[in-house]
């Protein structure tokens, strides 16, 4: 291998680069296949073209807030929801047995059955879309936190009871920090469904400013190119609210002795 | 007259646009002109638009009837009945003219040239969507049912792509059918463009039964709006404005000039709000289709769902009365 | 077995306030793990008497049942057969009275030497800056001054026994346990801490129980040694140090005391079922 | 004495697992009673019931269930099984993860309804796209969930495994099967509930049966007893499924001391 | 490095078949930790070299770097400055010749004692009744037969760091590090594993390298014994123990040394910095 590559092959950066890269190629080639390909497959320059366009106007921009907006409020509000209700559950048996049936079995109720009823209670603005995203938040962190504080071994509990910890304290010292790297899997987690579910939930009940929309009204005018921007920007800035939060997580975890 | 309403609501399709929120058809001229906003204040009423996504339109607008958070709706014509047929009553105030056309797509080398051609076949169809009803209405006219081909129960972005990728023989589709013809991905092989076939996809003007009755004052004050846009559209000196408007949905405006070009009915009687026999006939058939198929189980006298009186009043305070021509002879209006 | 507690509570609650702090009853204590499916006895029979202030060193074999009588005496577990009494009360449950030094350190892994030091005075209602001031001195006291801001897996064996030594004796319980606190040190660190340890608790006058393996040590702080026995773990033999505090290392009576005992450990075991 | 406790224990707590999901249903009778709520949205428990009998006695239910489940069971094996195998790799081999981890955690983030014209077009419109979808809503929850587990073993744990020089099987089944097997059930039990939710999305734009094609269905027709026939199977089906997994992980972890 | 590393293992595998199996170079070896942001030198130019065979005891204060050197010899850190090359290859890695007892017993909480045993056995290619086989031969050795299928939290501290010396000596590594691996042991089951050790070191002539704080037990065991300082790690001295193997406990020279490097020990440290 010659030298110079070497290095370069090494930096985590471009080893990431990657697989973005072939994919890129590889949507290219097939867009290239014929008119049916180029369908959904729209070539690469065009989107581009149409990126720079959207920039310049600012439509992106614009909605790309809006719908940031929304998934930060479902997250934090569903997501702090769910650590309580998570933790709850996960520190006292009696909570588990009395909420847990009911958590596991509505959580698998697909969020499609329940929209009449939403509709019913809460109307149709923009609350029960809000509910949609909060939901989507709440069950990750629910059943992670849950899970992080079952996990917490016997012996930190036992120091916290020596110590006499009155529950505040069992919970801020012993519980949750013991919690956290489930926790913060959770969060993970619930930051990528919370942002899907915003913009599924623009997708199918848009009327106001957003990704979702926007794709959805690219999609009837059969602009696939904007579609395609919005899937890569949607992926995209959720990736970097990833990195965010990972980064957060090192912070909050540099305790850790892990590889 | 009753209790004292403080506010009217208003249902109606609606798009994101622009980071903004766009309403379609005459509710689009409506708002966009304040006409009815300016006709409540002087009542002491508010407006309040309520924007229903234009995947849900039915069922997000007969919860909202049901459960009282609307007074009144734009929306299809399947839905309406069912809700009726449910025991929840709404009145049809203002019909919204001839409706929009339904299109039957191929893919670009298909040999088909009409639905007969396509028996056994595969079709892409969104069920439970109001251009069911036209497409079946071609099927029936042509001697075939729905058990005849092979249904793909699927969103229009989904048939667009399933048609595209050659997945299925043919495709139901509204305007967005001419976005794959002009891309050569498909060929329109019937649309109820054709003179003969009257079954556009209509969507008309509701009202609660309840609210209409106890404040038919407020229900003409709505319906003389609706009627005034329908006449404004129907100039032909609006029709690019229209066009421009309606372009928020996201359908170019190239393709909602076709949808309107070469139609067998001209763009002025188009947006009549006429309650004529065939209106009668549709919703007819509507309910009787809905009850073959199970989707209601007993079918609501239709005619009883009409309430004429708001249009006629409305032409004659907008002294419109013979811009469409004469009156024609009306159905028995409800009551 | 809960009326039965309840009885013996309500005669010992009668006594509570004649007998004076940290005086410590065991009573025909028995205690079963269930391994495998059936129940081991762990604990049979055991009585001891600790006067208040007094300095217990405990030795025996690995698996004697050392740690799990001071698990049940800091009252982490409560299905044991017998009496445990403290002050004339009946123990069910813990208390910062009773503080103790696991066999393996316990310390948080998300805390720092100094929050895990700190923590220790979560429960007690003193201004921060006293709480502050008393870590800083333990964290001195047990050489891990620098070492304050580090998180555990940071530290050496001997380090986070240290910090764990001072973890306990920061909110100064009347009564201590230590299991095997000095195991992990180095003789020069390990006498040092002897002497600390001696030093606090002639001047709290609390009431020490310390396993420990080096007869040694336990003689040299003990004012009694009790020597157990293994499966189950009973009391072998009590043996009193009839020395003043301070002592001397090199005392003969220590001297001749740890050849006694030590011959009584290394003396084949006289466990019912012959095994270890 | 502390054998029949813990049984008691277990009754109790059999009983009070009952309490909330009794409630629930009573207030919900007592809603419709009360007439809190239109009779056409608020369906009462009884009528639900009846509309269960009448789907089951068409015989349609069984069909819907049928298909439904055949998709999830298929989609969501294939996609936790390659999210597990995914995750594990991206957990243990840095190189693997600096080079998967950027596109893994964009595509991690889009609805899969987005990709929907794209996946006909590479799919079709048959159940291998269902399945797909439903894979892919697996996949990824699934995929993180072992990746951060993996990436959470100690490392005094992988440092024994080093100094064994155990092989990679070995590896995988005594040391990171077991100290992962907490978050990665975690991981198995969101991915399934994102199956479900993905699939009735799916079926409802693009499918001709399943319980989300007739959910979809009963909205449309205002049928909103079928509706909560729909909500009421997918709750208890959904429950049965993560009771299966409880029941797995108090096998797998009965080393813990609890 | 890597360069360095590349040829300094090129010029040792020329040799490797000269030098005898389990000899061991250390030179100039450094090593720095990162405490709350700054580099803390834990090892400094230590030089050592074990001709194969040879049983080395290290004792020092605690904190002084022993677990980090014992880290480094058995292969898992590489982040180090100077040579460590065993049968004259530079150590990058972990071998099946290197087996070590970590000072926390690091067994598994999810295998058993004897899976966890058996563990350092997957490697090998042995049929698996002989794996079986040598598995109870060795639970045997440390005593905790009857404890096969139990889970380690169920194990007393003793017992855990026998199961762990048990797992260490199963598969006969060529060199075994010991990291106060008797640390929790009581007197008696302490001699019986000296002895134990003793006995597999003869019969397999391998190197052994034991980390303790007993320094009558390095004395008794080790060839050599390597006296450590603190801040950074250093080898302060190196005393060699001149008698032959097994040895009187009791034998003159042996507590002779001892009074010398107990000396040696609680003197004032020479740490530069002069603190602990
Ligand atoms: N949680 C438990 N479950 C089952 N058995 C246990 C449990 N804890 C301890 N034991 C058993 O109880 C016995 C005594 O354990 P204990 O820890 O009290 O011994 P010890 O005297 O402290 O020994 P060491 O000196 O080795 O620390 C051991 O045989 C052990 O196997
Ligand atoms: N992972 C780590 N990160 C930072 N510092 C560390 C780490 N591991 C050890 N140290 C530091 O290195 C020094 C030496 O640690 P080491 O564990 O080698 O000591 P030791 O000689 O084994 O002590 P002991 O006898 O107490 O076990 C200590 O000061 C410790 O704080
Ligand atoms: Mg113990
Ligand atoms: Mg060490």
């Amino acid at each position: 291998m010659k030298a110079w590559l070497e290095p370069l092959l090494r930096s985590r950066f471009l080893q990431g680069a990657i697989l973005p890269l072939a994919c890129i190629a590889l949507w290219e080639l097939v867009s290239r296949q014929g008119k049916v390909q180029s369908y959904a497959f729209v070539p690469v320059r065009e989107i581009f073209g149409s990126l720079l366009e959207l920039l310049a106007s600012g439509t992106l921009l614009l909605n790309l807030l809006a719908t940031l907006q929304t998934a930060a409020s479902g997250l934090l509000l569903g997501g702090l929801a769910g650590i309580a209700v998570g933790g709850l559950m996960g520190a006292s048996r009696l909570a588990d047995a009395l909420i847990g049936p009911l958590f596991h079995a509505l959580r698998q109720v697909p969020i499609l059955g329940w929209l009449p009823l939403i509709g019913l209670w809460f109307g149709n603005g923009d609350f029960p879309r809000l509910l949609i995203v909060c939901l989507a938040a709440f069950h990750p962190l629910v059943l992670n936190t849950y899970e992080g504080v079952r996990s917490i071994e016997q012996r930190y509990l036992e120091v916290g009871a020596v110590l006499r910890f009155g529950r505040l304290q069992r919970l801020r010292y012993v519980l949750l920090p013991g919690a956290l790297p489930s926790v913060l899997t959770g969060v993970m987690h619930g930051l990528a469904f919370s942002w899907i579910a915003t913009v599924g939930s623009e997708l199918l009940f848009a009327t106001g400013p957003g990704l979702g929309g926007l794709m959805q009204t690219a999609q009837a005018a059969s602009r696939m190119d904007v579609v395609v921007i919005c899937v890569a920007g949607i992926g995209v800035v959720g990736y970097g609210m990833h990195l965010g939060f990972a980064l957060l997580g090192r912070y909050l975890l540099r305790w850790r002795s892990v590889r | 007259a009753g209790e004292r309403v403080e506010v009217v609501r208003i249902a109606t399709v609606a798009y994101p646009n622009e980071g903004r929120t766009a309403y379609n058809g005459a509710a689009a001229v409506i708002a966009g002109r304040g006409w009815l906003e300016k006709d409540l204040q002087k009542l002491g009423i508010r407006l309040e638009w309520v924007p229903v996504p234009v995947q849900s339109v039915g069922a997000s607008v007969n919860e909202a009837f049901a459960n009282r958070s609307i007074d009144f709706a734009a929306y299809g014509d399947l839905p309406s009945v069912i809700l009726n047929s449910n025991g929840v009553e709404t009145r049809l105030i203002v019909p919204g003219g001839k409706g929009n056309n339904v299109y039957l797509v191929v893919p670009e080398g298909s040999a088909a040239t009409s639905i007969r051609d396509l028996k056994g076949k595969r079709i892409a169809l969104h069920r439970g969507r109001p251009w069911e009803f036209s497409f079946t209405r071609l099927l029936e006219a042509n001697g075939l049912k729905l058990s005849d081909f092979k249904i793909a129960n699927l969103n229009p972005q989904a048939g667009a792509a399933a048609l595209a990728a050659g997945n299925v023989d043919a495709f139901v589709a509204l305007s967005d059918a001419f976005l794959l013809a002009d891309r050569g991905l498909g060929r329109i092989i019937w649309s109820t463009k054709l003179p003969d076939q009257g079954w556009k996809m209509r969507a008309e003007l509701w009202g609660a039964k309840d609210f209409v009755e106890r404040h038919p004052e407020i229900a003409q004050v709505v319906a003389n709006a609706y009627v005034r846009a329908a006449h404004w559209i129907s100039r032909d000196e609006n029709a690019a404005e229209f066009i421009r408007l309606s372009a928020a949905s996201g359908h170019p405006e190239s393709t909602l000039r076709q949808e309107y070009a070469d139609d067998s009915v001209g763009w002025k009687a188009r947006w009549e709000p006429a309650f004529d026999a065939a209106l009668a006939d549709h919703y007819r058939h509507v309910a009787g289709y809905a009850l073959d198929a199970r989707l209601i189980r007993k079918a609501p006298d239709t005619d009883r769902l009409f309430d004429a009186r708001f249009v006629r009043a409305a032409l004659k305070e907008l002294q419109l009365e013979s811009y469409w021509g004469a009156p024609p002879a009306a159905p028995r209006a409800g009551r | 077995m809960n009326a039965r507690a309840g009885i013996a509570a309500g005669m010992f609650d009668a006594m509570a306030d004649a007998v004076p702090a940290g005086a410590l009853q065991i009573r025909g204590l028995s205690k079963s793990y269930r391994i495998g499916g059936q129940a081991v006895k762990v604990l049979d029979g055991i009585d001891i008497d600790i006067a208040p202030g007094r300095f217990v060193s405990i030795v025996g074999p690995s698996g004697c049942g050392k740690s799990t009588l001071l698990r049940l005496v800091v009252g982490l577990d409560d299905g044991y057969a017998g009496d445990i009494v403290l002050d004339g009360r009946r123990i069910t449950s813990t208390s910062l009275d009773r503080g103790i030094v696991f066999q393996d350190h316990r310390l948080f892994p998300w805390l720092t030497v100094e929050e895990n030091i700190g923590l220790a005075l979560a429960a007690l209602d003193l201004p921060p800056d006293e709480k502050a001031r008393r870590v800083a001195e333990h964290i001195a006291l047990v050489n891990l001054t620098g070492f304050a801001r580090v998180y555990p897996h940071q530290l050496s064996g001997g380090m986070a026994q240290r910090a764990a030594i001072a973890r306990a004796l920061v909110n100064e319980p009347k009564i201590l346990l230590l299991d095997e606190p000095l195991g992990a040190l180095d003789a020069l660190t390990r006498v040092r801490l002897q002497r600390e340890l001696q030093r606090i608790w002639m001047q709290h006058r609390s009431t020490m129980i310390m396993v420990t393996h080096d007869v040694e040590e336990a003689l040299y702080l003990g004012d009694e040694v009790i020597v157990m026995d293994a499966r189950p773990g009973r009391i072998r033999r009590r043996v009193q140090v009839p020395l003043p505090h301070p002592r001397d290392r090199a005392s003969r009576v220590l001297h001749a005391l740890k050849d006694e005992i030590l011959d009584e450990l290394t003396v084949a075991p006289s466990g019912p079922d012959g095994r270890d | 004495m502390s054998f029949v406790d813990s049984r008691l224990r277990g009754w109790r707590e059999r009983a009070l697992t009952c309490v909330s999901p009794l409630l629930l249903l009573l207030s919900w009778e007592w809603a419709c009673r009360a007439g809190l709520f239109p009779e056409q949205l608020l369906v009462s428990p009884g009528t639900v019931a009846d509309a269960f009998m009448g789907l089951v006695d068409d015989g349609e239910l069984q069909s819907h269930l049928q298909a439904s489940l055949h998709r999830l069971l298929a989609g969501f094996l294939a996609g936790s099984a390659l999210g597990l195998a995914f995750g594990v790799l991206m957990g243990l081999s840095r190189t693997a993860e600096n080079i998967c981890s950027p596109l893994f955690n964009v595509l991690r983030q889009v609805p899969s309804v987005a990709f929907i014209p794209m996946l006909i077009l590479a799919f079709g419109i048959e159940e291998t796209f269902k399945i797909v979808i439903v894979a892919k809503a697996a996949f990824f929850p699934v995929a993180l969930a072992a990746y951060d587990a993996v990436r959470g073993i100690p490392r005094s744990h992988l440092e024994v495994a080093k100094v064994y020089r155990l092989p990679l099987p070995a590896m995988l089944r005594r040391i990171v099967l077991p100290a992962t097997v907490p978050p990665v059930l975690t991981g198995l039990r969101l991915g399934l509930g994102r199956s479900w939710m993905v699939l009735v999305v799916a079926e409802l734009l693009a499918a001709d049966s399943g319980i989300g094609q007739m959910m979809e269905m009963g909205r449309q027709m205002f049928r909103i007893d079928v509706v909560m026939v729909g909500v009421m199977l997918t709750g208890v089906i959904g429950f049965a499924l993560d009771r299966g997994f409880r029941v797995l992980e108090a096998r797998l972890v009965r080393w813990r001391r609890c």
